[in-house]
């Protein structure tokens, strides 16, 4: 289990990181090499979006093929992404509450082979626990109480990780989960200005807090628009600018999983990576990474292994959701 | 389960878990049977009843052949009424706005304690399974219903691992660990619909589906179950149950 | 002070209230008078809005003709409302950060006669750490941690209502904030369907909260809109159905205060209750709610008295957010 | 203040406040002579200056001669980046992203201690004024910068009641009490520029304005002051600044 002084940054430590950084108005639209140089080895890096919804794909493509090292990742719940971050050796240590590539491809064979192998590390929360974490992390509090949890092998296997406490007023038992600040946050919307005001379409996950929590943010996007169509519908931003480092426009950046009303996931693509992993699982998910994420010399690369039919398919599919 | 029948185990499921709902309720469903399940009793006698997903969406409406691969993508949001973030979803059962909670189980014990991560030892697991998801706060904090296949290595005697805490050690200890409110309420299983004693909590048979001999149920339960002698049956699937299931499941994704 | 056993409602007890709810999809317009039954006396009435926005004035205007007694009204910042709630005698007991007409009319000479007279009690509490009490019975936890009001005699002032806690990871104190489970909650939005799904525009203030803590919500609409209207946009939803009681269509329900992009502040007006309860407060508010809100035989019959000009005038200005 | 100036005190106040905002921060602003000095230091020297507004408001412009009567109104909105709920807006005061609070003030003491809550004893008071608003939320969770009239009767030994901290009880009380962060900076004043003792946390005058003589200082406050013999002079309001300011409050609401 993590030390237990560092569960928790102590809020003077915290206020004095997000006091060092910019954050006045300014343009920080980047490539996604130049925005990997944000993440540093060792860093707790979040990551948006749940499951094969809105993934950070291409920054964690860019990460995988800047050799990162020992980043502990962080997510609602993890799918491919996570078999991507064992299989490439950048991270050994993920924080989810579930992990797997999706309920129809079965248990995943390469979380089973890292884990069970004691190559890597799967420290399982409950779902809200860890979007709670997040949100006492976006609100400047050391801990969040909560009903939830408690009793399970899940708490128990926490250990230190989480406290009893006592509630002042009613005397009810609670749980006191830890406030999660993650080192780095890579999140991928539909749409953001140069300036990294962001609006999110659809569901929207634990990226909100994900965002306000983390002392950086790389922010991906379909589509960058300008800072007047933001500020038409204020109302509509989801992620305020002075909490992103990097804005980079990356069309399909959650291939092949699905950005809402964009494209929906590339399933025949899934049913491949599932198949190819399931005998050999190392073997399987090295040679889809030495394929998609080696490969390629840049992200429309990518993209062209995915294929154009495929890309039609998941646009068609996605955009349907505003057909009635 | 010797006689032919014209329904398939998961159909039989999905039928019999979406008779326990009730119009008006709201429910907090998985993907598969419990979603085709919660459609099913919309379609059939529950007009009023309200589908949560832990993706963060209230109210959505399936789409017949277009059933979602996680609660999580963009087909859940269908027809919806509203979506909010994960956190906030989750936190309605925390505050006690759901009635039920409804989800599938990998593994569960005599006290309805539901186990999704390891089989055998955590430290050094046999089997690292995919883990909690919203299974743990569902189970934590309203009341339960559990679709699952009737086998013995599903139905243990203790868990593993407690990933989704039923009633813990029985008796009064889920109340005694800080789970004040929520319980396991109903398990259904192809072979019958079990409750919980109300003192022991001890899991129990209600009632057999039809054809189900109670040496079935023994036999496909790894702990002594309780049949009382005046055990109801259940009425088989019906045509309109059966109709209204495969139009939602063409493809059989989740009823082959 | 209130009670310590009644300050914040015991886990199941919240629970029950909530359960014997009738939480299903279910129509549920009504008219102000109808409306108006679902607030008992003594009720802890919370109120959405802000200051001289989104405010229930018409929700209001039918507890005052309905005569409901002693009614416990929290805000986050109270503006004429309060005088009316003074006023009228319907509550004698509010709880909010700031209390006054607005800033450009002074200090309210009606709070200040009702409040230093000892006639009636206004709890100060930080705008914030309303927020938050909202927010801990929105998310069913029975308090929540703040750095806030430390130190300060508004802390000081606040008794057992408020209680130090340790955080069980940093040791850092922080101050634990009662959660605050309204039994009504008024809020006046811009349009929503039969069944209480509620979209909100512009400024959110606190409402969110409210409707989600609250054991009872009854809603003033500008527009009721089809639920198809609604599931088309499901990201806009702000307010789920089920935690809705009432759904009143009343336009310029929130007049003389403002509707984010419907209607301004009707400021004449305001000018002139500033004026007309200089003198002798409680006499200038007595008359003003005698011609306002007892004289008219309807709601329309007090948007008459307004004035077509006042309205066309608040209209025009509230539309004009839109104009760029 | 004996010489013919072409300002009035507001003005003053305004233009000294501004000048000590600096660009690419993020100020948590009130109403009147706060929002007009930031969004004056905007359109002069800090054009990445951000303004937040209570009422939920990230990164407004103010539409000149359209001043919002309150942080919670629509115009405060006016070509904003983006709105969000109150609660969430005064969260990232704790969470640390606000660089200033800026607001106006009714009474302070000599540890920089506001008061807008009562005149008088808080059970019995002369006075009841309208309270807090964001202030105790704003002091008590980021550096501060007050601007207001330098009147004997407002800057007094000690404040009747704490609205909003300053240092409290002077030294490392603050700290003490449990508030880790933020305090006050700067009080701004239409006769000096006034600082705390690093020490003792008490104030003192930095900087006297034109014209401003020690002892005006002295005789307007109610209480002992250093005004050290080096004591700074600011420069007086310039023709741009002027300009800007009374462009956006022609009709001079809040620089009568």
């Amino acid at each position: 289990m993590m030390a237990e002084e560092t569960l928790v940054l102590p809020h003077l430590e915290l206020r004095r990181r997000t006091a060092e950084r910019d954050r006045g108005l300014r343009e920080k639209v980047m490539s996604l090499e130049e925005a990997a140089s944000f993440v540093s080895d060792g860093d707790h890096v979040a990551l948006g979006g749940c499951t094969m919804s809105r993934t950070p794909t291409a920054m964690i493509w860019a990460l995988v093929r800047a050799k990162k090292k020992n980043l502990v990742v962080s997510r609602s719940i993890m799918s491919s992404e996570g078999e991507v971050l064992y299989g490439s050796g950048i991270s050994n240590h993920v924080i989810t509450s579930w992990f797997s590539q999706g309920i129809v491809w079965g248990v995943s064979k390469v979380m089973r082979h890292y884990t069970e192998s004691g190559e890597a590390r799967f420290d399982e929360w409950s779902h809200m626990s860890i979007g709670l974490r997040y949100r006492a992390g976006a609100m400047g509090i050391p801990y969040m109480p909560v009903r939830s949890m408690i009793g399970s092998g899940v708490n128990e296997r926490l250990g230190d990780e989480v406290k009893e406490v006592i509630c002042p007023f009613t005397d009810e038992r609670l749980l006191a989960l830890p406030a999660l600040n993650p080192d780095v946050a890579l999140i991928h919307v539909q749409r953001a200005d140069a300036y990294g005001n962001a609006q999110l379409d659809g569901l929207q996950f634990m990226d909100i807090d994900i965002a306000m929590a983390a002392n950086r943010v790389i922010l991906t996007t379909e589509q960058i628009v300008s800072n007047d169509s933001i500020r038409r519908r204020p109302d509509h931003t989801r992620i305020p600018f002075f909490t992103v480092d990097a804005v980079v426009e990356v069309p399909y950046g959650s291939a092949p999983h699905e950005c809402y009303g964009v494209y929906e996931p590339f399933f025949d693509h899934m049913d491949t990576l599932a198949e190819q992993t399931k005998k050999d699982p190392e073997a399987g998910i090295k040679k889809y990474l030495d394929d998609f994420y080696y490969g390629p010399s840049s992200w429309s690369g990518y993209l062209d292994l995915l294929g154009a039919d495929a890309i039609v398919d998941a646009s068609r599919r996605g955009r349907s959701i505003y057909n009635d | 389960m010797t006689e032919r029948k014209n329904y398939t185990a998961s159909e039989l499921l999905a039928v019999m878990s979406a008779r326990i709902l009730k119009d008006g309720q709201i429910v907090f469903a998985g993907v598969g049977i419990p979603l085709l399940a919660a459609t099913l009793a919309q379609g059939v006698h529950a007009p009023g009843l309200t589908i949560l997903f832990e993706g963060g969406v209230i109210g959505p409406f399936v789409v017949p052949g277009e059933l979602p691969p996680s609660t999580n993508e963009q087909r859940c949001t269908r027809r919806a009424n509203m979506v909010l973030p994960i956190t906030d979803v989750l936190l309605l059962l925390q505050r006690g706005y759901i009635d039920v909670g409804f989800m599938g189980g990998a593994q569960i014990d005599r006290y309805g304690n539901l186990n999704s991560s390891y089989i055998g030892d955590p430290e050094k697991p046999a089997i690292r399974l995919p883990g909690t998801g919203g299974g743990n706060d569902i189970s934590s904090l309203t009341q339960m219903i559990v679709a699952m296949k009737h086998e013995k290595r599903r139905f243990v005697n203790k868990v593993d691992f407690i990933t989704s805490p039923g009633f813990i050690d029985g008796g009064s200890s889920r109340a005694d660990s800080g789970l004040i409110a929520g319980g396991m309420f109903r398990v259904v299983t192809d072979l019958a619909i079990l409750a919980f004693d109300d003192d022991t909590k001890e899991m129990k048979v209600l009632a057999l589906h039809p054809g189900v001999d109670p040496d079935e149920v023994r036999d496909n339960t790894g702990f002594d179950i309780t049949i009382p002698d005046n055990v109801g049956r259940t009425d088989p699937p019906q045509k309109n149950e059966l109709a209204v299931l495969r139009n939602l499941d063409p493809e059989r994704l989740y009823t082959a």
